[in-house]
Order: structure tokens, then C-alpha cells, then sequence
């Protein structure tokens, strides 16, 4: 599994735009969002984290289509399922996950507090959002690899991943910053939702790979 | 500021808009579908499970 | 498998496609009859009610609205037991249900969001606010989206059944959320008050005519579903026979 | 080890293809499946290697070498595509599936060497001509144990020595209790075959294969 | 060529499933936006034309890489530049970013007056957004096309260049988003930076398909 | 018309292949080059195609029919790759490139009974098997006219009976005054075809092909 893991590394690394299309999202948002918000850096501030973790849902999404559809044109698809007596197909499916989680969405996460000062963000809400992007970002990697493996049988499944998956991030999206807000004001609770959102992510370490595994074994044909 | 008439027109004349268009939809299919079948019937094609449903029934 | 067929071949026996077929051929002319009925009627007690002393005229709006606010509800719950039909007896029909119901679902939700925004303008002073019933309907309109998009995708209605099905459960959470949004946050949207613990609140006089346009826009939706899944059954037969048709004719090539 | 296929139906887009299709292959056996263009053949190996659903029928492995009782983990299956990354090299590509199938039978070098490819294995995969490739692939065959080899127009685009090169290779897995099927338009050099012709009409029949012109 | 067009849209409609699928995904888009920065609607108001921006490159971007990449796995790449006596081959590349423009940008630009609506924005700065969408994309698109030439071209030194090429995108994104605020501002000119967004997409239909030929010509091998 | 090669030389990354190549080839004659995996077959078509630059010497076609002066603009070429859409309907792929191609000469229902794929053409290119691939971007040389084919191994795949089609529409284009450019290694079946045998190491050498086992 380790060899799929460093190929798949590997590969991101070599040939795709992957991390770097992410950071271009980041660089994107300080660059436009300020227009909209105007001089006042109070509020620049307070929209920050809601603003880093939307660039980086928004990367997370790019290249995810192309999770497994790269393997099934060259055939290697084929070799991962029959595979499945050896290693679970849910594994294949989490360690391919995690290669693209490392190689496209961690640049992001560790440019963020670099962004956060671009926001005018506070120390501890640049703290608070680095993490809960930490935590949060895999889920969404998880989720989006059902809907990829769902498109796998068509040949460009492209925008349709990215529409099935959209509406079910949103709780990640929602209790992430919730989370980072909840660190900075006083009123809202930062370790409740921070919480649930590890659960949430938990909860799609197991399921998003199994569902996954799922519609791979029946799309293959 | 009671009477909004123009907004129960909209929504009312909204509703019948799309729900015509959505029958209409479907009318349309439906012939749709019946010719394609009856084009092919004409042309002898049969489905496999044709026959078995024929002697079932 | 051929064990499976005999012990269940009784259900299959009453729910299969040709039978699904002849039934929906004798029920239906009915059915759209009492549909219009209703819907006619329904309509004719909304004019008749009379105005409301908070919300004037607009509460016409109310015996459109609701209906279809609750219709659009019920339509993902009926796809939900369709996807729990394919997902457990692999029943072809449930596929077909799932498949037929989503447009007309996707219909009435964008129903419910339009006449809604029509009556928030007067009411609320504003089309749209992102709270959460609206937003939950809004988001259940692009889950039925979705879907739709979903099962066009694949020209092998085989290949995205499954996921389709599975698609489809995960958004049911989404039912309850938009029935209770109204209780578990504050928002702009009235509160239930028809159905709801401890009887209706609403006067008698609206309560009718919702009642009655409720009970016609619900038969206007089993007439197009049942309508739609025959033109799936249909579709998905000429698919095949086009199939055959093709290969037979290539077989007569090469030989 | 027996290889053995009961009335064995496969389709695709849920039509038929074959039906009733039986064979039985001990080790050392061979099984060549012919038949013109879409008569079922990369369906049928498809169906064995598990990566299709059967429509009717069994297949099992009968008396298999510990580890492989499941016919799916048996196989070695080469197809049309060549499962290969062209960005990394042949090694790297090689060393990956060696890894990832486990069960290392003999190295990447050594299988690269007897594919006549020991000096471009440093290549991306992507430079490699067709022939290149496709040899490339068939030491993915060697570098992990398998006792079943599914083979999909093994030799296409081979130029003649690296045939016999491959027909050597096939005898050796053969020899060593092996099992080798093969989808293919050309003789492959076997000694002995069974043949399977499908004939593009539902109808198959088993013989010995006989040299053609 | 108008064969091109028609072949390229319908591999996009068809693939993705439909222009259905264009349009959900900017209504997903724009439906995560609340979610994360609250349903605070003036604040939604402001900061709209930014997050429209946003979406119309993320929309842009999805798939851009593959323009060429797809062609060039299945063989079509190589007829299409050997057609280069009857076509120019910039020609043949304009052609394919209008066809991915059409399929992938163009059904946001038509949703994003109801986008617009959903972000309670004013009705100039839905029209003034839509206006600097419609001129302002096909420059992303452009500027994408001669990245991915590039990627196809140096399958591994690729990276690289899209480093150079896709920051480029960034000014595109900053003149269109203050011409929008431009029109609704009262002290920020509308005029000026949409003159300069129509320059800027003026000056790449030229030299766009111009570089993507000539880096597509000397990647053919 | 006589396609002319003079003091021809190409390689890859760099290397040199084959050098000091020299052949000519008027209208109703037909080249076929073989030699061992990595000989340079393919890169000596795409060199002729322009697809591939050439490190020396000149490719010219004397006596052109008005509008194929250009050598690129006169050529067929038929790789190893379809250059087919997967989710693209037969027909709508072939229909795409006689527009695009231009020069209409057979329509596209009449091709795809050439190759037998008649009754096909509405089906979605990636529902076709291997052989069936390969038939309909064999049609695709009929659909618009060119005087040069060229092909890189275009039986591949082939069973034997299309085999034998294939040969037949080869034989047409020849007798109709075109030029064909094969790189195989299986015997095309063509009356008395001149042969280019490439080393693998530089050497290079023409001769009349005679059957071979
Ligand atoms: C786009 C905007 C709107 C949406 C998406 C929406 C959605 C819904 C939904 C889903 C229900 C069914 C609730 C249930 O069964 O518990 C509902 C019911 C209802 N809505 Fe709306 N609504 C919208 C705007 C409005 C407005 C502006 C009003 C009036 C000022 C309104 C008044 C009502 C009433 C009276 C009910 C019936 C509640 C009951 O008796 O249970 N809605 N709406
Ligand atoms: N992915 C697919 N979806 C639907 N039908 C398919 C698919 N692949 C192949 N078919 C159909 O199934 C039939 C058998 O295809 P298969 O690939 O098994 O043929 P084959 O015997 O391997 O032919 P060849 O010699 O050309 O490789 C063909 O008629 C083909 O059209
Ligand atoms: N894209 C490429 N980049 C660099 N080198 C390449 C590339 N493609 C092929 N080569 C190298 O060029 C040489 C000739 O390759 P070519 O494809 O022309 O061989 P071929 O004669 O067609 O062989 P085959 O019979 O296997 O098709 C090979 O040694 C190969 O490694
Ligand atoms: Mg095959
Ligand atoms: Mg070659």
C-alpha cells in the first residue's frame, strides 16, 4: 500500500498543476475578495477564515475528478480491483485519497497562515483556521473520491463529480467554520464543532472509501 | 398595501407554466417512446425476454 | 440466483414491468380524471376563501405554495424508498420510480422556491434570505438536480442505478432538516401549523381549500409518475431492442 | 490445480454473448480463445478475472496453491491497455506492481532482461515504441507469482523474435504448473492448446489447436 | 472548424451530462458561499461580484487542463496538427477554447443574474458582473489553453510553466472584479478597467492560439 | 505522382535511428516497412506525416493532384491510436472527421459497410470491441479522400476475415493510383509491395517482399 501511496504521490508531483492550482485559488481570493469588502480590514478579517476554507474547498475539487479515471485509461484500474482479495478495495481507495490529499490540498493548508496575514487576520483565527483546515480538508477528499468513483464510467465525469459532491460538503464546511470563528469570538464555542468536525471526518474515513469501493467494483466493465 | 394582486397572478400564472410545460414533457415522450416501439415491432425486432412473458401470461 | 427467482418470483410476478404496463393503462385515464376534479374544485375554494387580515391577498399564495412545498418533500421521500427497493431486492420497477420521479420532483421543489420567493417579496421585503428552510429546499433542489444530471450521465441505465440509489439516501437527511428547520432555528418562515402535534391552528376557512388543493396537486403527482415511469420502462425496452436489432444485423455481416 | 468453468454466460449491456460455456484446464494446460471481432473473447476473459459480473455459471480453482483459493488473486490479467504510468519509468512502473501484487518471483532487472529491455528500464514509459511497451508489460507477468495468466492479444505489435521470446516464457510458466489463457488472432507458438472458438453468434466449441496457415 | 466547435461542445454536453450540470454546479457554488460567510445579506451583497468572479474561474479552470491532454491520449491531437496546411493550427486551438468556453463558462455567465439575485446583490452590479463575465472569461480560457498546450509538450517539465502562466489569470480576475465595482461604487471607474479586461482578452485571442499552436507543434513526437 | 525520399535521417531524444534513407514510390505502389520492436517504423511514418521533425534530408511529392502539394496535407495517417471520442457515436466520430478532413469521397454509412460495421454506427465508440476499434478508424481513411496512407500497424487487432477486407480496400486505393505506407509485422496481403527492412541499429536496406512463413 505504501507503493501506491508513493506512486500516487509521485505522479501529483510530476505531471499535475494540482498543488499549485490550489495556491492560485488562495492568491485569487486575497486578490478579489478585498475589492468587495473595501478599505475596512476589521471585516477583512472576520471574513478570512470563511473565505480560506471556501479556495480550499473550491481546490480540493480540482483534480479530484481525475482520481481514479487517470487509472482506468491506462488499465490500471482494472489490476487495482482484481486486487481486492489481497487489500481491501476500500484501502486502495484511502491510500489513493490520501496521496491526493497530501500532494494537492496540504500545500494549501500549510500556505494558509500566509493568507491569514494577507487577511488581516488575528494570530489565534489563523491558528484556529490552519487547523480546523487540517482537520477538515480530508473529508472532503473523501467524500469527493464517491463521486468520482461514480463517474468513473463516464468518460469526462468532470463538473457532474463536482455537483454531486458539493451539497454534501457543506457540513464540513459549515461546522469548519464555525470551528474558527468559534476560536476567535467569545460567545460561539470553538471545541463543539471542532468536534463533530473530526467526527465527520472519521465518519468518512470509513464510509467515503467503502462507498467508493462500491461503485468501483460495478462500474468496471 | 393589502392588495398584492400581482403577485398571486405571478405565482399562480408561474405554477401553470411549468406545470404544463412538465406534462407536456411527458405527453411528448410518451408518443415518442410508442413510435420508436412500434417502428421496431414493424421491423420484427423482439425482445428476448418477449417470448417468455408471452408464454408466462 | 434461479432459487432467488422462484421464492420471490410471486412479488416480481405482481410488480413487473409488463403487468406495471397493463395496469397503468387501465388506472391512469381515471386517475387524471378525479385529478382534474380535485385540482378544479381545489381551485375554485381558493377563490372563494376569503382574504387574510395579516397577509391581505397574498395568502392565495398559501393553497399553491404549501402543496407544493409538501409534495416536494414526499417525492424525495417516495425516491428514497425506491433507492432502498434497488438497494435491497434490486426490484427494476424501484429503479424506474426512482428515475421518473426526479424531474417531477425537481419541478415541484422549483415550485415551492418561486411561489415562496413571490410571497417573502410582500411579506418579508425580500425574494431571498439565506436561512435555513430556504436554504435546506434550496439545497434539496440541487440534490434532485443532481440526481437527474446523474442518471443522464450514463447512456447504461445498469451503471449508475446503484449509485444513483446510494446518492439519493445520503440526501434524505436533508427531509428532516427542511421539516424542522422551522422549530431548530429561528428563522423568517412560518412555523408548521397544519401538520403539527396538537391539530392545525389555521382558520377553517384557508384550512379547506389548502386541504383540497393539497389532496390534487398529491393525485397530480401519482398521475405523472405513474405516467413518466411507463415512458422509462418504455425508453429502456426500445434501448434493448435497438441493441438487439444492431447486433443481429452485424452478426449477418461478418457471416 | 484444476481450472474449471461450468456453464459458464457472459454479456455485456445485458445481452447475452455466450452461454453453456464449459472447460476444465489443469496445470501445465493451455487455453487459446479465438474467434472473429466482437465474438465475446476480452468479454470472457474480463469475466474470469472477475472484472465483469457473469451472467450465469461458476468458475473455482480447484486444488489451488495456498493463497490463491480466490480465482481473482490466481490471475495475472494482461489486457489491451498496459496499466503503465508513461511519466515514470519502467522500472519505477515495474517496481510499483511488483510491490503492490507482492508474492516478487524474480527481480524488475531480471525480468526487464529477459524481455530483451535491460538497458531501457532508466526510460519514462512513454518513450518506448509499441513492441517496447507491450514487452514491457508482460515482465509485470513475471516479476510477481501468479498461477493463472489471462492474456488479451498478448503479442500485438511483437515483431517475431520477441514472439518465440514470449512463446518461451508462456512454455516456462506452463512447465512450472502454470495456467495460460489466451484471447488472440495469432498462433502463439503453444506446443499443445486447447482452443476455444467463439463464434460471434452464441455458439462456442472446444478442440485442439492445429497450426494454421 | 465549425465541425470542430460542434465536436469539442457536444463532448463537453455530453460527457458532463449537459449544460444541466454547467448551471448546477455555479448554483452549488454560490449556495456554499452563505454557508460559510453567514446569511448576513448586505455583506453578501459586497462581497457577490467577488465570489462570482471566483466561481467563473474555478468553472474555467475545471477541465482546462485536459483540452489538449484528451485529444492527445486518444490520437485526435495528431490529426488535427497534420491538418495545419488546411486549417492554421490557431485557428484549430481558438476553435477548442470556445467550445470549452462555451460548455464549461458560458452557462454561468447566463445563471449569474439568478446568482445574483440568490446574493442579494444590486440590480447594476448583477448586470455590470454578468458584462465583465462575458468579456473577461474567454481571457482565462485563452491564457489556460497555452498552459495546457505547454503541459502536453512537456509532460514533465510542465509544472514549471503553468507556474509562469496561470498567474496571469490574476489580473484578468482583479480588472474584471473592479470594473463590476466600478459600476456600482460611486468613487471606482467602471469604464477604465473593462476597457483594459477587453484589451487584455483582445491581446490573448491573438497570442493565446498563437503560443498554444506553437507549443502543441513542437510537442507532436 | 511519386512520393520521394532523399537521404532521409530521424531519431528520438536526440539519438539517431536510421540515416541516409532513400526510397521512392509512384502512384499504385506500396512500401512496407518492417524490422524489430524499436527499429524506428513508427517514427519513420510520423517523420513522413510531419509529425516528428526530420534531422536531414527532404520528403517531396512530385505530381501532386491540386491541393496535396503539401506532403502533411496529402497523407492519411492511421497510428496506433483510434483518434476516436469514446463517448462520441461511430457514426458521429466519422462524420466529424470527413468535415473536418474535408474532400468527401464515400459517405459515412457506405464506409462502415466497407468494414462491416453496417449496423454499428449508432453505438457509442468505447462499446466496441478491439477489432471493431480499429475497423471504424479504418473507415475513416475511406470517408475523405487522401492520395498517401499511411499505417502503423493496421491489422492489429484484426481477425482474419477483416484482415482479408482490409487488404481488398488497400488493393482499391492502390489501383485507384495511391500510394500506401504500412508499418507491420504481419504480411498485409499485398501483390508485390516493396519492403523496407530497419535494423534496429542504424541499418536500413529495400527489397520486393516475398512471403515469408
Ligand atoms: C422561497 C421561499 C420559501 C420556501 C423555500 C418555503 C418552503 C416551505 C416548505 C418546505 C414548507 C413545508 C413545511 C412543512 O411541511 O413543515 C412550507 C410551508 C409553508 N410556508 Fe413556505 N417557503 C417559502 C416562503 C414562504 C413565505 C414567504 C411564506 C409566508 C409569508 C411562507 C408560508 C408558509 C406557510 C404558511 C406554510 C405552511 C406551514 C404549515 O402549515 O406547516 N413560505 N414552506
Ligand atoms: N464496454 C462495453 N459496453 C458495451 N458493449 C461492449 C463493451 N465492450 C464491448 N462491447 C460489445 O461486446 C461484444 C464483445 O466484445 P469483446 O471486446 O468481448 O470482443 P472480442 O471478442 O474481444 O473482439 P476483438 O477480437 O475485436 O477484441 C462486442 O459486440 C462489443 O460491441
Ligand atoms: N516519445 C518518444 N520519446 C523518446 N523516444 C522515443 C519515443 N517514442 C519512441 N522512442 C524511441 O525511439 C525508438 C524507435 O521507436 P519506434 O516507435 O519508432 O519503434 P517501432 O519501430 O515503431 O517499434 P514497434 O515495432 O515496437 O512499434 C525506440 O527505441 C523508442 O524507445
Ligand atoms: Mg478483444
Ligand atoms: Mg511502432
Amino acid at each position: 500500500m505504501l507503493s501506491l501511496f508513493l506512486r500516487d504521490t509521485r505522479l501529483g508531483l510530476r505531471a499535475g498543476g494540482g498543488m499549485l492550482v490550489g495556491i492560485l485559488f488562495f492568491l485569487a481570493i486575497i486578490a478579489v475578495v478585498p475589492f468587495g469588502v473595501g478599505p475596512d480590514l476589521k471585516l477583512l478579517g472576520r471574513i478570512g477564515p470563511a473565505m480560506l476554507w471556501i479556495g480550499a474547498l473550491l481546490a480540493t475539487l480540482l483534480g479530484l475528478d481525475r482520481l481514479f479515471q487517470a487509472d482506468r485509461d491506462d488499465g490500471s484500474l482494472d489490476l487495482l480491483v482484481m486486487a481486492s482479495e489481497r487489500y481491501m478495495l476500500a484501502l486502495t481507495v484511502l491510500v489513493k485519497c490520501l496521496a491526493h490529499w497530501t500532494t494537492s490540498v496540504l500545500p494549501l493548508v500549510v500556505a494558509s497562515p500566509l493568507l491569514g496575514l494577507f487577511m488581516n487576520m488575528q494570530p489565534s483565527a489563523i491558528g484556529a483556521t490552519t487547523l480546523t483546515l487540517l482537520v477538515g480538508t480530508p473529508a472532503i477528499t473523501l467524500i469527493g473520491a464517491v463521486g468520482a468513483a461514480v463517474a468513473v464510467a463516464l468518460p469526462r465525469g468532470g463538473l457532474l463529480v463536482s455537483v454531486i459532491i458539493l451539497p454534501l460538503t457543506i457540513p464540513v464546511l459549515i461546522f469548519g467554520v464555525s470551528a474558527a470563528y468559534g476560536a476567535v469570538e467569545d460567545p460561539a464555542p470553538f471545541v463543539a464543532p471542532f468536534l463533530i468536525l473530526i467526527a465527520i471526518t472519521l465518519f468518512f474515513t470509513v464510509i467515503g472509501p467503502l462507498a467508493a469501493a462500491a461503485a468501483l467494483k460495478s462500474s468496471a466493465d | 398595501m393589502m392588495t398584492h394582486t400581482g403577485f398571486v397572478l405571478a405565482s399562480y400564472g408561474a405554477s401553470i407554466i411549468v406545470l404544463v410545460a412538465l406534462v407536456a414533457w411527458i405527453l411528448i415522450d410518451q408518443r415518442t417512446q410508442r413510435r420508436a416501439l412500434q417502428e421496431l415491432e414493424t421491423r420484427g425486432v423482439r425482445r428476448r425476454s418477449e417470448a417468455r412473458t408471452e408464454n408466462a401470461s | 440466483m434461479s432459487e432467488a427467482v422462484s421464492k420471490a418470483g410471486r412479488w416480481i410476478d405482481l410488480a413487473n414491468p409488463t403487468r406495471f404496463i397493463n395496469f397503468a393503462g387501465i388506472v391512469l385515464p381515471w386517475l387524471a380524471g378525479i385529478t382534474l376534479l380535485v385540482l378544479a374544485a381545489g381551485l375554485w375554494m381558493s377563490f372563494q376563501a376569503p382574504d387574510d387580515y395579516q397577509q391581505g391577498s397574498t395568502v392565495k399564495i398559501m393553497f399553491i405554495h404549501v402543496p407544493f412545498a409538501w409534495l416536494s418533500m414526499m417525492c424525495y421521500t417516495i425516491m428514497s424508498i425506491s433507492a432502498i427497493g434497488t438497494l435491497v431486492w434490486r426490484h427494476p420497477l424501484a429503479d424506474v420510480s426512482a428515475k421518473a420521479a426526479a424531474p417531477i420532483g425537481a419541478a415541484f421543489t422549483a415550485l415551492a422556491l418561486i411561489t415562496g420567493s413571490l410571497w417573502g417579496k410582500p411579506m418579508w421585503g425580500t425574494w431571498w434570505v439565506w436561512d435555513a428552510r430556504l436554504t435546506s429546499v434550496f439545497v434539496l433542489f440541487l440534490m434532485y438536480l443532481g440526481i437527474i444530471a446523474l442518471t443522464r450521465a450514463m447512456d447504461d441505465p445498469a451503471k449508475s442505478t446503484k449509485a444513483t440509489a446510494i446518492l439519493t439516501l445520503v440526501g434524505f437527511i436533508n427531509i428532516p432538516i427542511i421539516k424542522f428547520s422551522v422549530d431548530w432555528w429561528n428563522t423568517l418562515h412560518q412555523p408548521a401549523s397544519v401538520i403539527r402535534m396538537g391539530g392545525p391552528t389555521i382558520h377553517p376557512s384557508l384550512l379547506w381549500p389548502l386541504l383540497v388543493m393539497a389532496i390534487g396537486f398529491t393525485l397530480l403527482f401519482f398521475t405523472l409518475h405513474m405516467m413518466a415511469m411507463r415512458n422509462e420502462i418504455w425508453r429502456r425496452r426500445v434501448v434493448a431492442m435497438r441493441r438487439i436489432a444492431a447486433r443481429s444485423a452485424e452478426r449477418r455481416g461478418t457471416q | 490445480m484444476r481450472l474449471v468453468a461450468e456453464n459458464l454466460a457472459g454479456g455485456r449491456g445485458g445481452e447475452i454473448l455466450f452461454s453453456g460455456l464449459n472447460f476444465a484446464l489443469s496445470g501445465t494446460e493451455a487455453l487459446m480463445i479465438t474467434g472473429p471481432n466482437g465474438a465475446g473473447k476480452s468479454t470472457l476473459l474480463r469475466i474470469i478475472a472477475g472484472l465483469l459480473e457473469k451472467t450465469e455459471g461458476h468458475i473455482r480453482l480447484d486444488g489451488a496453491p495456498a493463497g490463491f483459493e480466490n480465482v481473482d488473486a490466481a490471475c495475472h490479467y494482461l489486457g489491451h491497455l498496459n496499466a503503465m504510468k508513461p511519466v515514470l519509468t519502467v522500472e519505477e512502473n515495474l517496481r510499483f506492481w511488483q510491490l503492490f501484487h507482492g508474492i516478487a518471483h524474480i527481480t524488475v532487472a531480471e525480468a526487464l532482461e529477459r524481455v530483451q529491455l535491460g538497458d531501457i528500464g532508466h526510460l519514462p514509459f512513454a518513450y518506448l515504441s509499441t513492441g517496447q511497451k507491450r514487452r514491457a508489460s508482460i515482465a509485470r507477468l513475471l516479476i510477481s507469482y501468479r498461477p493463472v495468466w489471462l492474456l488479451d492479444e498478448p503479442t500485438a505489435g511483437l515483431d517475431k523474435t520477441s514472439e518465440e521470446q514470449f512463446a518461451g516464457l508462456m512454455r516456462d510458466h506452463l512447465k512450472g504448473g502454470g495456467i495460460v489463457i489466451a484471447a488472440t488472432h495469432l498462433p502463439l507458438g503453444l506446443d499443445n492448446p486447447q482452443e476455444l472458438v467463439m463464434g460471434g453468434n452464441g455458439h462456442v466449441r472446444t478442440r485442439r489447436w492445429e497450426a494454421r496457415s
